[in-house]
């Protein structure tokens, strides 16, 4: 974790938090472990206590006390409103197209919001580094009426071309979605630590709308590797409150419990 | 009918070579000491089927049980990488794996085709995912009624399978709670059942989101406690993270590997531990 | 999110004349009073499903609720005939319906369709039957992995559907338990979803076999003691089954259920009763 | 209910019994509404107390205590091992093929065994009697690794050509249940007030292999709307004992209460 020299938190407070404020009450809201559930946790004590959360393990509408160490913790179960086997999560929940949002993470990142968190480098049958895979990232990116991704903005991770497509964001741009059958309205926003990036309405490129407060555009076009496009209105991120970083600080501090 | 058996009995009664078996229980509810008698049974060639491999098939693949892993999320989760699958799978040792990949989506409903004796199940799947060029068991089809075009997926029919579940009665009759995933559809998609429980109570109670697999689809039950260990079994014991976090050590050469083998399977006897 | 709504207003914010409505409850928690107030609307040219149309069905045919019935088994439980819909599926009184006939297995399939977002589903139904040949939305595919063909149904998609239940909590959940038949599908296979309760309560207990309906499924839920008599409630009331047995003579000729239909509807308000 | 003049219990007690003997302990029962849930209900008192019946209502492994009214009486539910949804007992237990034996009635029945419980007379859209359709029926004729249906006999019931094959039986003859992709072996036995018929081995037509004490081979010929088939090794049914007849009496007049 990165700590932002010019500030009082970490870039990765940042981005949970920032993440954390995109999401509506009442929303229902299908997650994807480590940060975006982190981030999700988080929006339901700050301005979303109403956020409806479903894990892909079958725990609908939970209110985890401490973050979850798995997708699958007793954490979600013990707080769920109710538990259901994982055909009705996928059939009846999310392809039905009843979530608002998806929260997902990514090992990489295309401009068009493509995912791969399958492999990196070489081939699939010899890949360099072997990922887990889709689980449930692929239906949730294809069905949610929205998609959020939570990533660190790196050379990394935001890349020319993913080395495979496990999650499609907008394809190959305006009528990928369509001509591939998904149904959901694709990624809304990017979040990273450095900022946010949303689709542009014409082309859905990912284009950088926010900064993080005290990061400067040329960092994120550094930690980009395709020729970063910038909004002509490029705004700041509102500064993590204090009682913001007192939520994240003690919601991720449950995690060593 | 079930039987109660001991579990090596049960695992010697109905998992053969080159089975194709599956072993459910999503994050919670893994049936570790049945992978363990398994390795130490020296089972081999089995196509093993699950949605997420986790640390007892990488602890299966790393001894050699497994041919061909079929799965949709392959991590340890939580830590990271399972690095006796990427060994096998990248580098042949102990031998190598085929894979076969889904999606959650598309596995559990081949679970789903399996269990209602259909050959193959519908979905909106896999779209817009690069998936579905290395995939088997994934295509099309139209329908009769519209233009709409859906995802069909392959049933899946596992020989055996095995699971992990909190309470048996005298009956045989198993109840498990929380989490339970797949469980049900795995356990109607069999042709053979063994399942591994906490304990054997005169009645069940009732419990939230509980499900009940009536003694006649079962073949073995076997009492184990902590059977599930290091995974965890909702109001019996939490999961053992600290195991999980290990095992990014211990499993990622193969000498500290074939060690852990030596020490903690092959010179013990079955019993679920902690 | 769930309001909760006095029935005759739920009823009248939620169903529209011309809708496609499931009342849903296999023998077990029929929704009757959600089903009298519409006959007190006056609602008119629904499009009707449900598994056993029952007495609630004959009741709002009758009373010319109805002009299409779609159903798998349409008798008087354990009694006989439903007069009422013969009288207007042969004789047009109060007026013409047209049907649509399954059996249960592919209606139920209709309802899994409806309720996954798909525009069918495949099964092994309908085969050797006669049925094929008068109903619509029955037809066949072929599996793209081998020679077999399955049976395809079509996906229903109610515009609303109205269930009773035991129990609802102060946030507008609701629980349900014993004989649950197609609800949870006919909920998810819904734009709109009221439910009728037997009592709310600070907090639901664990149940055998019960099923838990999140509030952000259901538009209005309406407290309604009794409101699935004359059929029953468990752990609250019996089936009053001289009621079904009176039905039979009631609803014979048309004169004995215009007074019925009077007395007991028209003349009274919306509760359950007993 | 006709009695039987030469002896001390009803005919339909007779059939009743004779039912409830086919069924083999231990055996996975799908179970009809009416006189075949009292003969199923009376077979678990009687040789095959885990019997495992299953009602299409979602009643898994019932054990009742009286005669349900219906097939969604709470009497099946409250003793049930465990209650599920229709789709699970549908797709997962009878499409599945895991059921021994379906136990259906009928309205009318033809010598290939298919089943009408859809209307008799004139046609379908204009009959002359209504009846309630399928239900489970077809599926469970189709399925079940056999079929056992219990009906009264009379030329009313056991009529030359059913007026609509709700439930196939043998359907033409040999051949039909291949063609119609029908998996389950078919109907094995009806059993009826005055005796049992089985399908012919080669034929498949129903033939009495069976009359209950006290029928004359006449009486079951003239109450039967085809030219019967007799089994030249024609035999007689066991008469009813005492310990059976007060069984049955007893869950009959539970019905009552």
């Amino acid at each position: 974790m990165s700590e932002n020299l010019n500030s009082t938190w970490t870039a990765d407070e940042m981005m949970t938090i920032a993440a954390a404020r995109t999401l509506k009450d009442g929303n229902t809201c299908f997650v994807g472990i480590g940060i975006p559930s982190t981030a999700a946790i988080l929006a339901k004590s700050m301005q979303a206590p109403n956020l409806f959360l479903i894990y892909e393990s079958g725990t609908v509408n939970t209110n985890p006390q401490k973050l979850p160490l798995s997708i699958g913790d007793g954490e979600l179960a013990n707080h769920a409103l109710t538990v259901v086997g994982m055909p009705e999560i996928f059939n009846y929940w999310l392809q039905s197209g009843r979530i608002d949002v998806g929260f997902l993470g990514a090992a990489q990142i295309d401009k068009f919001a493509n995912i791969n968190t399958t492999f990196i480098g070489q081939t699939y049958d010899a890949p360099k580094v072997r990922l887990p895979g889709a689980g449930g990232a692929t239906e949730i990116a294809a069905t949610c009426k929205e998609v959020a991704i939570i990533i660190r903005q790196t050379t990394r991770t935001f890349v020319k071309q993913v080395d495979f497509i496990t999650s499609m964001g907008f394809g190959e741009g305006p009528g990928s979605r369509a001509k591939n059958r998904l149904r959901g309205g694709g990624p809304s926003r990017v979040i990273t630590d450095l900022g946010i990036l949303e689709p542009d309405p014409e082309t859905l490129e990912l284009t950088m709308t926010y900064l993080h407060p005290g990061v400067d555009i040329n960092q994120a076009i550094e930690n980009t590797g395709w020729e970063l496009k910038v909004s002509p209105n490029l705004k700041t991120t509102k500064a993590p409150e204090q009682s913001e970083l007192e939520k994240v600080r003690a919601l991720v501090s449950t995690s060593d419990k | 009918m079930s039987k109660f058996l001991e579990l090596p009995q049960a695992i010697e009664s109905y998992v053969k070579n080159g089975d194709l078996i599956a072993m459910e229980g999503f994050t919670h509810l893994i049936p570790f000491a049945a992978g363990h008698e398994i390795i130490r049974q020296k089972v081999k060639d089995l196509t093993a089927v699950r949605l997420t491999p986790d640390l007892i098939y990488d602890q299966m693949i790393g001894a050699g049980c497994i041919k061909k892993l079929i799965f949709s999320w392959g991590g340890n989760p939580g830590v990271g990488s399972l690095h006796r699958f990427r060994d096998a799978y990248q580098n042949g040792w102990p031998n190598k794996i085929e894979i076969e990949e889904h999606t959650h989506a598309g596995l559990t409903n081949r679970y789903v085709a399996g269990a209602s004796g259909i050959g193959f199940a519908v979905l909106k799947g896999y779209s817009g995912s690069d998936l579905v060029d290395h995939t088997k068991n994934v295509s099309e089809v139209k329908s009769p009624f519209s233009d709409e075009v859906l995802t069909a997926v392959a049933a899946i029919n596992p020989d055996v399978t095995i699971l992990h579940a909190q309470q048996a009665d005298k009956a045989g009759n198993v109840m498990m709670w929380g989490i339970t995933g797949v469980a049900k559809e795995a356990v109607f998609a069999a042709s053979k059942v063994i399942v591994t429980v906490e304990e054997v109570v005169e009645k069940f109670s009732p419990k939230f989101s509980s499900i009940i697999i009536p003694s006649n689809l079962i073949d073995a039950i076997s009492v184990v406690p902590n059977g599930a260990w290091p995974s965890y079994a909702s109001d019996f014991y939490e999961r053992d993270n600290n195991q999980y976090i290990a095992w990014d050590e211990i499993s990622k050469e193969r000498e500290n590997f074939s060690k852990w083998l030596d020490d903690e399977i092959y010179s013990k006897s079955a019993t679920g531990k902690k």
